[in-house]
């Protein structure tokens, strides 16, 4: 069962990375923030899943911490790099 | 076994490695927007680091502060940057930020490699097996007053350095204050996605923060992770375009900023009267002690890290001259 | 009332009545200036009790939360804390009476919080025994002290903190991986308990190499001094003697504490002492050429800083064979230096206000309308320069006396050759303050409380010179220099 | 463990080279928050060493202390460098006034 976890998380892992090489790519700034939320999700269901491996409750708490700040962010995100995309757009 | 220890190890290989590569990448590239949301990035990765290490604690701060409040801080920054270099005319810069960069020199990365083999070599000459201070804390938990060990080090056994600390963020707010107000951001109004997301968001934030205070006492959590998820709260509603106005310069406030640290060094002083001996709880009131510290701190740290992330100081106006 | 002095916390006084002093400054900014000058003036009440304390006890030790090292962070003070704990109290007082008069209402009500937290750090960065506790004090230091080389805003001074900021954040990084790699290798972070446990080997090297690296960048030891005239030279004034009088002493204050109980006796001495004193040689003599450069005031006095600070390096190479001589004198020139270097820049700030620019040039006349602040930078120089009777000269007395002794001649000759250097760029200031200009300048009133603090701390600086027993008798106290006998 | 204490070196060198190399401020203030996240990863990689499941839990004590640190100093840094690029319009710093 252990193993099928850890797999699991692996699996995840490798997904993450290859979110990262849109992250890396772009080519707008926009597919690059969508591509670092899918890693916020990812990670989330990583972390649940190490939990569930481990038995470890702690981790579910860091799990909801991630996706509550990765919403955070992306509110973040949107407001402050968002114009940038846009050059008509006055953030002033 | 063996399968489980070695999905383990390629786990932690390929996390080490997309962690390293990430760093260089973030660092490297062009474009300042890519390098934050690399960074972003990298703080999720970071947060998973510790998890494996068996460090939920260290995670959590992670999570709320390295890749969320600090994301926020740059991201805010460089939009700012890129409005005074837009007035200033500077825009081009940025652009060619890679002509810019100072002239390499052959032996910096030479000598840098020479520091990372050394180190490295430092870190695998430890030897194996080091308790360090595991057991000194295991014995003196009984006597701590929580039950969570990484709470009992901040706030009982190396209660000082938190002491200090707090007045570190204290005096980082009234730095920034006091350098006078940058560009300020007029927020537009929020559409009816961000405004919902807002309003449904920031109370689970709350929700979560009072549980993350209290579950410190017997399991991680506390009060810096409680206070970051707070003033992610603060800043989400700053986002939105909440503006706390005048009410920054008011006494109130400004209890609020200042509860955290001055309770703690207040504690400390009337212990140093009754007992003799600087931040010496007794033992029978040690919990309600820490948990009245830790509430007052994540106020403190909640409305200073949000100050911080709208960074105006009250009354720009006035007292700029 | 004996009774009371010797078992009062003066320790607990020293390190929260700032801090509590400060947060009442941001409280009530009405009453800042009148909380502030009464804290300071309490504080430095407590280092004098504090003194008289230790001076009939002996050293003081107490475990905070009463867990003790290794599990909790001791405080400790010896005779080696109590000098740089009374530099401080002299040098805060001085430049506090001077910023009441200074700062404006606005800036007043930043200043004072602010300068109340950095004393706070650096009296708790005295008195701790613990250095991952150091870390922490060394950071609520740095942001305080760039904080207030920010203060006045414009292009040098925030390019200056900028710089500054960059600087002493990474020399805090790299001394807390020398924190991480000691407390791995011998699993505490107590001064005392690591001095028992460290041995010789790699971790050692390389921890010893971080934080000495870290440190010296925080010293501005050449060639790491590039951040300090630019941050140095454009704060505001009180602010400049401040961080050139105690913050960068503070890191040193670090180094030696650390080199004494931990590192000296164990990484190879001689060699590392050699490049300390190279360094310092180094420091002397371009810190001076490039002070006699400057033709602005306040960068001159700067980079006189970068000369002096390689004074106090120079006692490594000679404490190999005479450690307490060699130490004594450093400290003597640190205490003196910290005292002399804060009357100057007060004085520079004196006559900045007055002709509202420190064009060494256009200095003229000053004396005659300016006589105090005259008079300060004059007595201030004298302890720069070396001369009798002044503190700075039986500090480099007694270090001349060691190398003689020692027969390091080259020691002797770069002591005398930035001896003479000091001498030439302080009367060239002179020399100006003293020519007759065809127009007096325009002019603006300078306090008297500002003139007069500047004189008492240039006073003071003199004094010192009459005062050298007490003060090494005072210093020995725990025998802070008494570990590099040992060593060969 | 190792293997994340020689990563946390790694993170630190690549910091430092960063910082050396380049002159943007945003760039720089990133590399020093690198730097930071490499010795936290040094100090609780080699935290695991306790011979037992639990790691030994000071270090992490220690970090969250350095991380609560680094958010201020960033938080800080960064205002500092918002006001630099509003006198000057650049985010950089000129090398004409090193020494």
């Amino acid at each position: 069962m252990q193993a099928i976890y850890f797999l699991l998380a692996l699996f995840l892992l490798l997904n993450l990375i290859a979110g990262m090489w849109r992250v890396l790519r772009g080519p707008t700034a926009a597919d690059r923030m969508l591509a670092a939320q899918l890693f916020g999700t990812t990670a989330v269901a990583i972390l649940l899943i190490v939990a569930q491996a481990t038995g470890d409750p702690a981790l579910r708490d860091v799990a909801l911490v991630f996706a509550l700040l990765a919403a955070v962010t992306a509110v973040a995100f949107v407001r402050r790099a968002w114009p940038d995309e846009d050059p008509r757009h006055d953030t002033d | 076994m063996e399968t489980l220890t070695l999905l383990a190890l390629s786990f932690d290989a390929l996390l080490n490695l997309s962690l390293l590569y990430l760093a260089w990448i973030l660092l490297n590239c062009e474009d300042l927007l890519k390098a934050i949301v690399l960074f972003v990035a990298f703080g999720l990765l970071m947060a998973l680091a510790w998890v494996r290490l068996d460090a939920p604690d260290v995670a959590l701060a992670e999570a709320a502060i390295g890749a969320g409040l600090t994301g926020a801080l740059l991201l805010t920054a460089l939009a700012k940057l890129r409005v005074i270099e837009t007035n200033k005319g500077t825009t081009q810069q940025l652009k060619q930020d890679s002509e810019n960069f100072q002239t390499l020199h052959y032996m910096t990365p030479l000598a840098l490699l020479l520091v990372a083999i050394g180190l490295g070599y430092v870190v695998f000459s430890m030897p194996p097996i080091s308790a360090g201070l595991s057991n000194d804390v295991a014995t003196n938990m009984g006597n701590s007053g929580v039950s969570h060990s990484v709470t009992a080090v901040l706030l009982n056994f190396r209660g000082y350095d938190t002491l200090l600390e707090m007045f570190v963020l204290l005096v980082s707010l009234l730095g920034v204050w006091s350098f006078g107000s940058t560009t300020s951001q007029h927020e537009t109004t929020p559409g009816p996605v961000l405004d919902t997301l807002t309003r449904r968001l920031v109370p689970v934030l709350i929700l979560v923060a009072a549980y993350l205070l209290w579950v410190g006492a017997h399991a991680p959590g506390g009060a810096f992770q409680a206070g970051s998820v707070l003033a992610a709260a603060g800043v989400l509603l700053l986002l939105m375009g909440w503006r706390p106005g005048g009410y920054l310069s008011t006494l109130p406030f400004r209890l609020i900023l200042v509860a955290g640290p001055g309770l703690f060094a207040i504690t400390a002083a009337l212990l140093y009267l009754l007992k003799g001996q600087l931040l010496a709880f007794p033992v029978e009131y040690a919990g309600i002690i820490i948990f009245a510290l830790e509430t007052t701190a994540t106020l403190s740290i909640a409305v200073i890290l949000a100050a911080l992330f709208l960074s105006e100081p009250p009354h720009s106006d006035k007292e700029h001259i | 009332m004996e009774v009371v002095f010797k078992e009062f916390p003066w320790v607990a006084v020293l390190i929260l009545l700032p801090l509590l002093g400060g947060i009442v400054c941001f409280l009530f900014s009405g009453i800042a200036k009148f909380t502030g000058l009464m804290t300071v003036f309490f504080t430095a009440l407590s280092v004098l009790g504090l003194g008289w304390q230790i001076f009939d006890n002996g050293v003081y030790r107490h475990a905070v939360g009463g867990w003790g090292a290794p599990l909790g962070i001791d405080l400790y003070a010896d005779g080696l804390s109590l000098l740089m704990l009374a530099a401080t109290a002299f040098v805060a007082l001085g430049v506090s009476v001077y910023s009441a008069g200074y700062f404006e209402r606005g800036y007043s009500t930043r200043f004072w919080p602010i300068w109340l937290f950095l004393l706070g750090a650096l009296n708790a960065l005295f008195l701790t025994a613990d250095i991952f506790n150091l870390y922490v004090t060394l950071e609520l230091m740095g942001l305080a002290a760039v904080a207030l080389a920010g203060l006045a805003g414009g292009k040098n001074a925030l390019t200056g903190a900028m710089r500054y900021l960059l600087a002493t954040l990474l020399g805090s990084l790299v001394y807390l991986l020398g924190v991480a790699l000691l407390y791995h290798g011998f699993g505490t972070v107590d001064i005392t308990l690591l001095a028992q446990r460290a041995e010789a080997s790699p971790v050692i090297w390389a921890a010893f190499g971080l934080i000495a690296a870290g440190l010296m960048l925080k010293t501005a030891l050449f060639p790491l001094h590039f951040w300090l005239p630019p941050a140095h030279g454009s704060a505001p004034p009180p602010v400049s003697a401040l961080l050139s009088a105690l913050v960068v002493k503070a890191s040193f204050y670090i180094l030696l504490r650390l080199w004494l109980e931990i590192f000296g006796p164990l990484v190879s001495n001689t060699d590392v002492s050699t490049l300390f004193g190279l360094l310092g040689a180094a420091a002397i003599l371009w810190g001076s050429v490039q002070a006699l450069r400057q033709t602005r005031l306040k960068l001159m006095i700067a980079y006189s800083t970068v000369a002096q600070i390689g004074y106090l390096f120079l006692a490594f190479p000679l404490a190999t064979a005479a450690g307490v001589a060699a130490w004594s004198a450093a400290m003597y020139l640190a205490f003196s230096h910290a005292l002399a270097k804060a009357a100057m820049f007060l004085a520079a700030g004196n006559m900045l206000r007055f002709g509202g620019h420190d064009r060494i040039s256009d200095l003229d006349r000053v004396v005659q309308r300016l006589p105090l602040a005259a008079a300060a930078f004059a007595l201030a120089g004298m302890s720069i320069m070396g001369l009798p009777p002044s503190g700075g000269f039986i500090g480099k007395w007694l270090m001349l006396e060691v190398a003689i002794k020692q027969g390091r001649w080259e020691i002797v000759i770069v002591m005398i050759l930035g001896g003479l250097l000091a001498a030439a760029y302080i009367f060239k200031v002179l020399g100006h303050t003293f020519t007759q200009a065809p127009s007096p300048h325009e002019s603006k009133a300078v306090p008297a409380s500002m003139e007069w603090s500047a004189l008492l701390l240039a006073i003071a600086a003199v004094l010192l010179g009459f005062l050298a027993i007490p003060v090494l008798s005072l210093l020995n106290i725990g025998n802070p220099f008494g570990i590099s006998e040992v060593t060969p | 463990m190792y293997f994340y204490a020689l990563i946390g070196v790694g993170l630190f060198s690549v910091g430092l080279y960063a910082l050396i190399n380049y002159a943007h401020l945003l760039r720089k203030i990133l590399a020093l928050n690198v730097m930071g996240s490499g010795i936290f990863l040094i100090l609780i990689a080699l935290a695991k060493r306790t011979g037992e499941t639990q790691p030994d839990v000071v270090p992490h004590a220690m970090v969250i202390t350095g991380i609560v640190v680094a958010v201020s100093a960033t938080a800080l840094a960064l205002t500092l460098m918002l006001k630099l690029a509003a006198e000057t319009g650049r985010a950089e710093l000129s090398e004409k006034d090193r020494d």
